[in-house]
């Protein structure tokens, strides 16, 4: 009896710092939004309950056009993303071995650690009219003008993706690592080409790990806020500056917060919808990462 | 069959030169003597670390307090979040992996939920829930509850939120891997509790602690989203980078950019050495 | 009672949830006795041995030691060591510091147990390697060293779950004999788990046999090949023909059993309306001349289906008028039969001692 | 030792002039600078805690004050009224007032006009001429709500008078909206820094841009090419203040640094400083020579006179000028 | 020759940086045959196997198919299919899909396909296996899956690399008959790779004999058991007792061999100033009366050193005058020596046809 309390009373104090954590700093803070998203403003420092906010949202085409823009180029990025990414896995996975294969890995990893500031910064400096390409183009020739390649949604797109890469390749590699060789050579035996191994034996093989990829590459890009400002135009808004510009500029925390409520939403269920598609789940999706 | 083609090779070659060109750049034009980040090259200066800024009316970063305080401020986060990650971290990963209670599937879930919420929203959601309660508390105490204000203290709360699920999964991972048959083998020879945790079972995770301690210094010194959301009148270093780039790139900017990959170069070959002791 | 048996098992069951993974399991091991339990995969082994070495409790029953009742005795404070099927030898210590961790762990002082541990590398024939890695050994020397580790503490009982599970076939052929001797020279009382029949008939003194999670016979190699008490006793140590039919008449010590072809064999033992027949192939006598087998109750007529050649375990598969399988007989190394073909005829026979009936 | 924790604009307080304060009242003065929008808005994350003394536009903060009570009234006892251009502080405490209870006195004042490359650009005279094609790509301005006032005055709107009504407020607004929407394809990018556009103009990224008055002068420091031009609609004249938050801790020093700024030797250096000018009576006197010249190149005096002042905002507005501020940004 | 044999390896050598894998090996398999190639760990044989199916390319030498070499030809493109070790079926695919694969890849109709494919699960009796999971299938299933895989594309030659390496004991006993039995209904030529000798005796109608990349002897089953004709052939197939000594007299076809001891013995083949001699187990005769050995040349005196009771493949270790190593013999089952105990004197003989000598 004293030894069944004593083990209930380790499990309890292995579990508190959990409990706290999830308690304090993910679930009561939702909550929060979600009790502040439907609070409305009527008189300076007076709140009612109501859905004005949403109904905000909907009335309001810059608001869910803005969300429409940020969903779907998020979802063009993720799939850029994995088209470019999974050659480099392929090869990462399954060509180079030893040395080689940890030094590209490494090198993957790198840019990645660094800033995504710095990254950025980069690519301005690369971009700009005055920039690295730019110039370059003008002193071969090709350009006589000086060229603007950034504040564009290319320059955006091109950012996400640059992003969004390393988190692709990570669970991409793994999930392809993990593809015995002999089940490949065995689709070569039985009269496979390259094509079919691909499509019928790499590819489901490495679902798990295009599923993690790219749901973590949303996640990113969706979320992501300083690249769009950065790199983006004077015509491009992210649906994360809406949230922050009603947190910071227009101080409409209840606007934010409904704001926040829909990005989640919209974040979820797109990653539900592809977990459902694929036939995988969260869990094992997760742990390929 | 898996010998790869040619344009493969290329592409792999392309791939890697897309990845450093915008790291390549910053790096180099930290030592162009010239205001602004960008060609043509005027020539090779110091001025942009080490300079008084008699030269170009802004001192180098090595003396300027403003990126000095940063970094401090930067490192005030880091530590107190690696720490914290890898301490609550290793008990999570305990709870994961060794403890059995009802509910377990679905604290294991909320565990990685942190992953899929985007920083921004993690960011408001903290910040409105601690405005919350500390108004409330002060209401009730009478007294001030700055540390929950935004500041350094609500952004080390912030970043621990969703490092935590990241120190909890490497170490966890580890632990998986840890044959527990170890452990009993110990047990058997006469070795207390104690001891086995000791002798045999951190010696055996003291790779991923370390790994995991270092992913979470990286991630807090990186992170911008969550950060930008808490922050006080005391930025880290990405914060004030922000604020810098928005009011017009400066070589200054680069050479801070240079500093900071050096350090995360540095970090992550300890990381990587430490790795390949695990293999 | 007290020291003349060195552990005492009596009515241990384990329960894990509604399922009984141990079933009231009562057995002695005397000191100095190498003593296995053999059994097929799921039959509880492991539990009854991890109860024994404390690292489960058991939901009745006790559990003896020279005669001191372990209950409540947790693992560490229990005078019995584990080989464990991993081995488990710490890769993060040398080869010395895990023979000498148990040591230490009492409180002997560092200079004496390493002192102690390089002697008991010394006498299993790893004089030398105590400053290796673990993982720079082969197979065979890991095990020597996770058998060291538990000797070197002296205790009154090491426990060995399936310690050769891991290494390749000629490997656990040699460790086989070295393990036997290994215990002779120490003479420390084995409680030795597998379920692998050659691993047990070659090392024990004594077996038993555990399926699902109850003991069906405990008793000495021979005793166990010889004189199976069940059928599943008979099928699971060593090779065997299996007949099942119907028992018919019973005379003077003998039984027949009546095959559904309408074949009928004799035997010895208890059959009911259903019977199980068991022989030896090695008690198949061959003949090509059915004369020669005139004294043999048990005689059939066949054709040679197949020639298993396997050196001096050959053996042949023979299609008998009136049997459903093939019968298995041994290869005849000399004699006209030496070099029989497939497809040849031949006539098979057995003595009734020579096969054992049950009631299915 | 005491702290002052001072929330301001970059370069209102220079380095020699908070040693100075250091060393007479062992004060020491920990500066965070900002811009009108994320000063309240940290101040409305913590209530107003976390800094002793801000210094927002003085049209922004009745309408937060009412809003979120970030600020504490003043204790106008505590002030030198005497050291202040006295209309200057007139209008402002009326402006400033919630309750009649008044929460901000004047510092730095400046004006929004054009930064023009006269070379580049010799036509620009006023904010519509940002939207010539013939400097498509070439021009700028903040997307932020002095570009709205400025182009509803520029075409003959006059935003200030529909404050009381915020329906016609809103309407006036779309209005100026469509039109910025149009001119948008002109604006190389929305600036957000000062600096930022400054290099922008140096490299010659950009020719024309609605800007501060500082920043012309700065330029034209360098190159005489580059003016700041009073737009003909008139330029929009900003006063920052002194304004003390609900939760400082230090108010004591809050009172001692504004006595201290306000000193004319004092308001003319951080004045000088800021490139700007300040309330400080008497302190015009004691300022260089250059700034006043090109005050006076930039403002003829029509223009000084055609310069508008920003009444207060009534809580409510930015609402309506945020929601075209982001339909103009996020539109294309 | 175009069609007399199936596969000719002709001088195949393989280089991996200086070491040879494979060192110029040349055989034939006839069509409709079992062939083996039985070697230790890490003697060459996947990668000779890996060659013929195309994922290795020969450094020198060629490989031919019915007479067409392959030299050149990819993979997929080849008359030959393999059961890997791992299986490595798809894990990705049902059952069915995975047998209907390799026709689908040859462009025959999704329809027609399935139904070939479901035959041939017919075939290999797995019946209405078609839509499982491959993972939801036992061990031995999974082997057959593997085989029909290969088998519904009708190859000229199948390649089975170690491919019982994965199962249990008692399965993999199983499986050996099964397979032998599965070639000889399809009669498609089998090249088999294995490092266990007792499934290449029972399977083949040939084996190599392979080591360190060199082929030692091709032959039946018996003529390897029988007449190695290496000292590593003789002790890599099948158990035997191991001497080494000096050749001394040579005498009408019979060879003495001095043991370090003094001792001498006799046997059959070369002998050089080193020696080594073999005998197998079960051609050594035991007897307790020294006169009934008296026609055999080899005589000697021991005693037992150990009992190893394991049913039919029961031996006995015994100690013996003159020998390093205790002479390994077959237990008698019956007899009087059949009770033999740890300790008992006992006389052992062999003949000299048993004992085959070679040049160390
Ligand atoms: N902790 C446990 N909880 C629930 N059931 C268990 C537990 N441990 C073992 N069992 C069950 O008890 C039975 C016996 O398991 P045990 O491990 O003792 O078998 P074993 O004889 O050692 O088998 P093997 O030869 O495969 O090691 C099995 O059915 C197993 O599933
Ligand atoms: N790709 C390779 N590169 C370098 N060496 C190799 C390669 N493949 C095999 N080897 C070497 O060639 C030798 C033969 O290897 P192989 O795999 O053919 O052996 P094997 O007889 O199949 O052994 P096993 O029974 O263990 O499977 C080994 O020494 C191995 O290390
Ligand atoms: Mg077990
Ligand atoms: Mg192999």
């Amino acid at each position: 009896m004293i030894a069944k309390q004593a083990s209930r009373l380790t499990l309890f104090l292995l579990l508190a710092p959990a409990i706290l954590w999830l308690g304090l700093l993910i679930v009561l803070p939702h909550v929060e939004i979600l009790v502040l998203s439907f609070s409305e403003r009527v008189a300076p420092r007076v709140y009612a309950f109501g859905f004005g906010n949403y109904l905000e949202f909907f009335t309001e085409p810059l608001y869910w056009r803005t969300f429409a823009r940020t969903a779907f180029m998020s979802i063009l990025v993720t799939a850029l993303t994995l088209v470019l990414a999974f050659p480099i896995a392929l090869y990462i996975a399954r060509v180079a071995q030893g040395r080689l294969k940890a030094m590209l890995l490494l090198l993957c990893l790198l840019p990645f650690w660094v800033s995504e500031l710095v990254r950025t910064l980069g690519w301005m400096i690369l971009l700009r009219e005055t920039g690295v390409i730019s110039y370059a183009l003008r002193s071969m020739g090709v350009a006589r003008e000086p060229v603007e390649l950034l504040y564009n949604d290319g320059a955006v797109i091109l950012g996400l993706v640059y992003g969004g890469l390393l988190f692709m390749i990570v669970p991409l590699a793994n999930a392809l690592e993990s593809l015995e060789p002999a089940v490949v050579e065995a689709g070569y035996d039985l009269g496979g080409s390259r094509w079919t191994v691909l499509r019928r034996i790499v590819i489901p093989h490495a679902m798990p790990g295009i599923v993690a990829g790219c749901i973590i590459v949303f996640m990113l890009t969706v979320g992501n806020f300083a690249t769009p400002v950065l790199l983006g135009g004077k015509n491009g808004l992210w649906f994360t500056e809406q949230i922050y510009a009603q947190f910071i500029t227009r101080f409409n925390w209840p606007q934010g917060a409904a704001f926040g409520m829909l990005l989640l939403l919209l974040s979820s269920a797109i990653v539900w919808l592809g977990l459902r598609l694929t036939g995988q789940s969260l869990g094992t999706t997760l742990k390929q990462a | 069959m898996n010998r790869p083609s040619i344009t493969w090779k290329l592409y792999i070659a392309a791939f890697y030169l897309f990845l450093f060109a915008p790291l390549l750049v910053v790096a180099i034009f930290a030592f162009n003597a010239s205001p602004f980040p960008s060609p043509p090259w005027r020539g090779f200066t110091l001025e942009w670390f080490t300079g008084s800024g008699a030269v170009f009316g802004k001192p180098g970063v090595l003396v300027d307090p403003i990126w000095l305080e940063s970094i401090g401020n930067s490192f005030k986060v880091a530590i107190p979040v690696a720490l914290l990650a890898v301490l609550l971290g290793t008990v999570n990963a305990w709870v994961l992996e060794r403890a059995e209670f009802r509910g377990k599937t679905f604290v294991a879930m909320m565990m990685l939920w942190p992953l899929v919420i985007p920083g921004v929203v993690l960011g408001i959601s903290i910040l409105a829930f601690f405005s919350r309660v500390t108004n409330g508390l002060e209401d009730w105490l009478q007294t001030d509850l700055d540390f929950l204000r935004p500041g350094l203290p609500l952004v080390v709360l912030g970043q621990l939120s969703f490092i935590l699920t990241i120190a909890t999964l490497i170490i966890a991972a580890r632990l998986r891997k840890f044959d527990r048959a170890l452990e009993e083998a110990a047990f058997d020879l006469g070795a207390s509790r104690a001891r086995v945790l000791r002798t045999v079972t951190l010696p055996f995770l003291s790779p991923a602690l370390i790994g995991a301690g270092l992913v979470a210094l990286l991630m807090s010194f990186e992170n911008f989203n969550t950060t930008l959301m808490l922050v006080g009148s005391e930025a880290p270093l990405p914060i004030a980078m922000y604020g810098q780039m928005r009011e017009g790139a400066s070589p200054a900017i680069n050479a801070v950019s240079l500093l900071l990959m050096l350090g995360v170069g540095g970090i992550a070959s300890v990381f990587a050495l430490t790795s390949k002791a695990e293999r | 009672m007290a020291s003349s048996t060195d552990l005492d098992i009596v009515n241990v069951t384990k329960r894990f949830g509604s399922h009984a993974a141990v079933d009231d399991v009562s057995f002695s091991v005397a000191p100095g006795e190498f003593f296995s339990i053999l059994g097929p995969s799921g039959c509880g082994k492991t539990t009854l041995m991890r109860m024994i070495a404390g690292f489960e409790h058991p939901t009745s029953g006790d559990i003896r030691i020279r005669g001191q009742s372990m209950i409540g005795v947790p693992a560490n404070k229990r005078p019995v060591n584990m080989v464990f099927q991993s081995l488990a030898l710490f890769p993060m210590m040398s080869v010395g510091e895990n023979v000498a961790y148990g040591l230490t762990c009492r409180g002997v002082s560092r200079a004496e147990a390493d002192e102690r541990a390089s002697r008991m590398l010394e006498r299993v024939g790893l004089k030398g390697f105590g400053s290796r890695r673990v993982t720079a050994l082969s197979g065979g020397q890991r095990q020597r060293v996770a058998i060291a580790r538990c000797l070197v503490l002296e205790p009154t009982l090491v426990l060995l779950d399936e310690p050769l599970g891991a290494l390749d076939l000629k490997l656990r052929e040699h460790m086989k004999i070295e393990l036997k001797q290994l215990q002779g020279t120490f003479n420390t009382t084995f409680a030795y788990i597998t379920h692998d029949q050659s691993e047990a008939l070659v090392m024990s003194d004594r077996i038993a046999v555990m399926n699902q999670g109850r003991f069906e016979q405990v008793g000495s190699p021979r005793e166990l090949y010889h004189n199976p008490a069940t059928p599943f006793v008979a099928s699971f140590v060593g090779e065997t023909n299996r007949l099942q039919g119907e028992a018919a008449a019973v005379s003077n010590g003998t039984i027949a059993v009546r095959l559904p072809s309408g074949a009928v064999v004799q035997g010895q033992g208890k059959g009911a309306a259903k019977a199980l027949a068991f022989v030896r192939p090695e008690a198949v006598a061959l003949a090509q001349d059915p004369a020669s087998l005139s004294n043999l109750p048990n005689r059939f007529e066949g054709r040679v289906s197949a020639v298993l050649f396997d050196g001096a375990a050959s053996s042949l598969l023979i299609d008998t008028t009136g049997f459903e399988q093939p019968v298995r007989a041994v290869l005849p190394q000399a004699g006209p039969l030496a070099g029989i073909q497939v497809g040849a005829p031949v006539h098979v026979g057995w003595t009734a001692d020579a096969m054992k009936v049950f009631a299915a | 030792a005491e702290k002052l924790r001072l929330l301001t604009w970059s370069g209102y307080a220079p380095a020699d002039i908070v040693a100075q304060f250091t060393k007479e009242t062992g004060i020491e003065v920990e500066v965070t600078t900002s811009n009108n929008e994320e000063m309240i808005s940290k101040l409305r994350a913590t209530q107003g805690a976390g800094f002793d003394l801000a210094q927002p536009s003085q049209d922004r903060i009745a309408g937060p004050q009412t809003e979120f009570g970030i600020y504490k009234p003043l204790d106008m006892s505590k002030i030198k009224s005497d050291q202040f251009i006295g209309s200057m502080l007139e209008a402002t405490k009326k402006n400033t007032s919630v309750d009649s209870k008044v929460y901000g006195v004047p510092h730095i004042w400046g004006t929004d006009g054009l930064v023009v490359n006269t070379k580049a650009a010799p036509k620009v005279a006023d904010y519509n001429d940002l939207c010539d094609p013939a400097l498509a790509g070439k021009t700028s301005f903040r997307a932020k709500r002095p570009a709205l006032i400025a182009f509803a005055f520029a075409n003959g709107m006059d935003p200030f008078a529909a404050y009381g009504d915020a329906k016609a407020y809103a309407a006036l607004m779309d209005k100026v909206g469509a039109k910025l929407a149009e001119c948008k394809k002109n604006v190389k990018f929305f600036w957000e820094g000062n600096d930022q556009l400054l290099n922008a103009v140096r490299s010659g990224e950009i020719v024309a841009a609605m800007a501060w008055d500082t920043g012309g002068w700065k330029l034209n420091a360098d190159n005489p090419d580059m003016k700041f031009i009073a737009p003909k609609s008139g330029a929009l004249g900003w006063v920052d203040t002194f304004a003390i938050p609900a939760k400082g801790r230090n108010d004591d020093a809050a009172y001692k640094w504004i006595n201290f700024n306000m000193r004319p030797e004092i308001a003319a250096k951080v004045a000088a400083a800021a490139g700007n000018f300040t309330a400080s009576n008497g302190a015009d006197k004691l300022m260089e020579g250059k700034l006043k010249d090109q005050f006076a190149e930039s403002f003829p005096k029509a223009a000084i006179d055609n310069i508008r002042w920003y009444p207060a905002v009534p809580a409510g507005l930015e609402e309506i000028e945020g929601k075209v501020l982001d339909r103009l940004k996020a539109g294309s």
